[in-house]
């Protein structure tokens, strides 16, 4: 399967791009798995992830929490608790 | 209504946006949220503030916002609007209008809108400090906590 | 600051008024209270309301309730304002502005003046119906009610 | 003692004039006795103050009560419950 994922303020700064489309191997199936794998994808993404537990995912636009599935996802978004208003 | 903008915003226009040539509304609520020049209270001075957010997401986000205030309270309007880019120190960030029959409705809902937006909507903060650094503004519990009051 | 006066208000002047050239003011609330078609939720509609008034307690009375505002919540600043004479529907009756560094302090102080404005302020409305006849507006028990929760 | 009076509102309107002044019997010392005794001046006084208990007073500029002394009064204003904002 390929994923478009994009990343927002500090996780885009630590990762050095705000979007790109990856394949993703067939054991990857939520999102707490796919932080996983990323955090292999080299040492960029090893610090993006480093706090994984304050990492914010929404699929498709939506908020989401560490164990929903991604398998229909169109787009995978990761950011920081979000600080407008 | 909900707008996504770099672009300053006039509270009166906004307003009479809502409210022109009605008799219905009783109660009109706005809340207006600021660049302070000590933005974070542990920080020292900034000098700019940079607002990043999520293209379509931050607009399907506000606009849920918006359908749940207006599900909760009685209102006769609702406006949402949040500035992105570069702003300085004294600049307006955000608005929120509710026009409503009655106060109470009105300034609950105004409360309501911006708590959800603050936890929510996807906007990021980065201030530049006097020296030039540049840091994310961290997200604060106590607009998490506040949350626990709509719960009901 | 207090104002009561017959002359419409804007809502943008008077938050440039508390805030220009300021950077440590980081949320602004406003409440405009207008005049509804059918005023009483009991009554008809309506063609023109008159507002007396008590000069010299009037401005003694508000002035009382922003100190009293300013003492329980740190802000930058308050401006009330209120209208007397003849209004008609759509028209601006009250307006309320409260700054402050924080969104929670603003709100509560704004509900806090019109709370308070609502059942101390000596201001008596009369209601003209479409048919001529006139009506002094009934205080609402509800008004008196709510002051409960500032008894803390 | 002369005393200065203010009425508003219906008050006003029923006892048809918004201000006198007036001479006060010397037993009258409290806001109860003082509309016990105006209700005895004329049917328009009667009549303005026959619901006393929702009518509220003033005494120089300060809401007070119905036991309040008027002893030192300056100014002293009957008005319906107020409904303004």
């Amino acid at each position: 399967m390929t994923g478009k994922l994009l990343y927002f303020a500090w996780v885009r700064e630590k990762i050095g791009k705000g979007e790109e489309l990856v394949d993703l191997p067939g054991d990857v199936s939520d999102v707490a798995q796919l932080i996983s794998w990323l955090k292999t994808r080299g040492p960029e993404y090893e610090h993006a992830f480093e706090r994984a537990d304050i990492i914010r995912t929404a699929i498709d636009q939506t908020h989401v929490k560490p164990d929903a599935r991604i398998t229909d996802a169109r787009e995978i978004a990761f950011f920081p608790p979000v600080t407008g208003g | 209504m909900i707008r996504v903008q770099p672009d300053d915003f006039d509270v009166s226009t906004e307003i009479a946006r809502l409210s022109d040539g009605r008799t219905d509304i009783g109660a009109i609520v706005t809340f207006t949220g600021t660049v302070r020049g000590g933005a974070n209270d542990s920080a020292g001075a900034i000098t700019s503030m940079t607002l990043e957010h999520y293209p379509g997401m931050t607009e399907k986000e506000l606009a849920r916002i918006e359908t749940e205030a207006n599900a909760r309270w009685p209102l006769q309007g609702t406006t949402i609007i949040h500035r992105i880019g570069e702003l300085n120190p004294g600049d307006n960030i955000v608005l929120v209008v509710t026009a409503s029959r009655h106060r109470r409705a009105a300034f609950e809902a105004a409360e309501f809108l911006m708590d959800y937006l603050k936890t929510r909507a996807t906007f990021w903060k980065k201030e530049t400090a006097a020296d030039g650094s540049g840091d994310w503004v961290d997200a604060r519990d106590a607009d998490e906590a506040v949350l626990a009051r709509w719960k009901k």
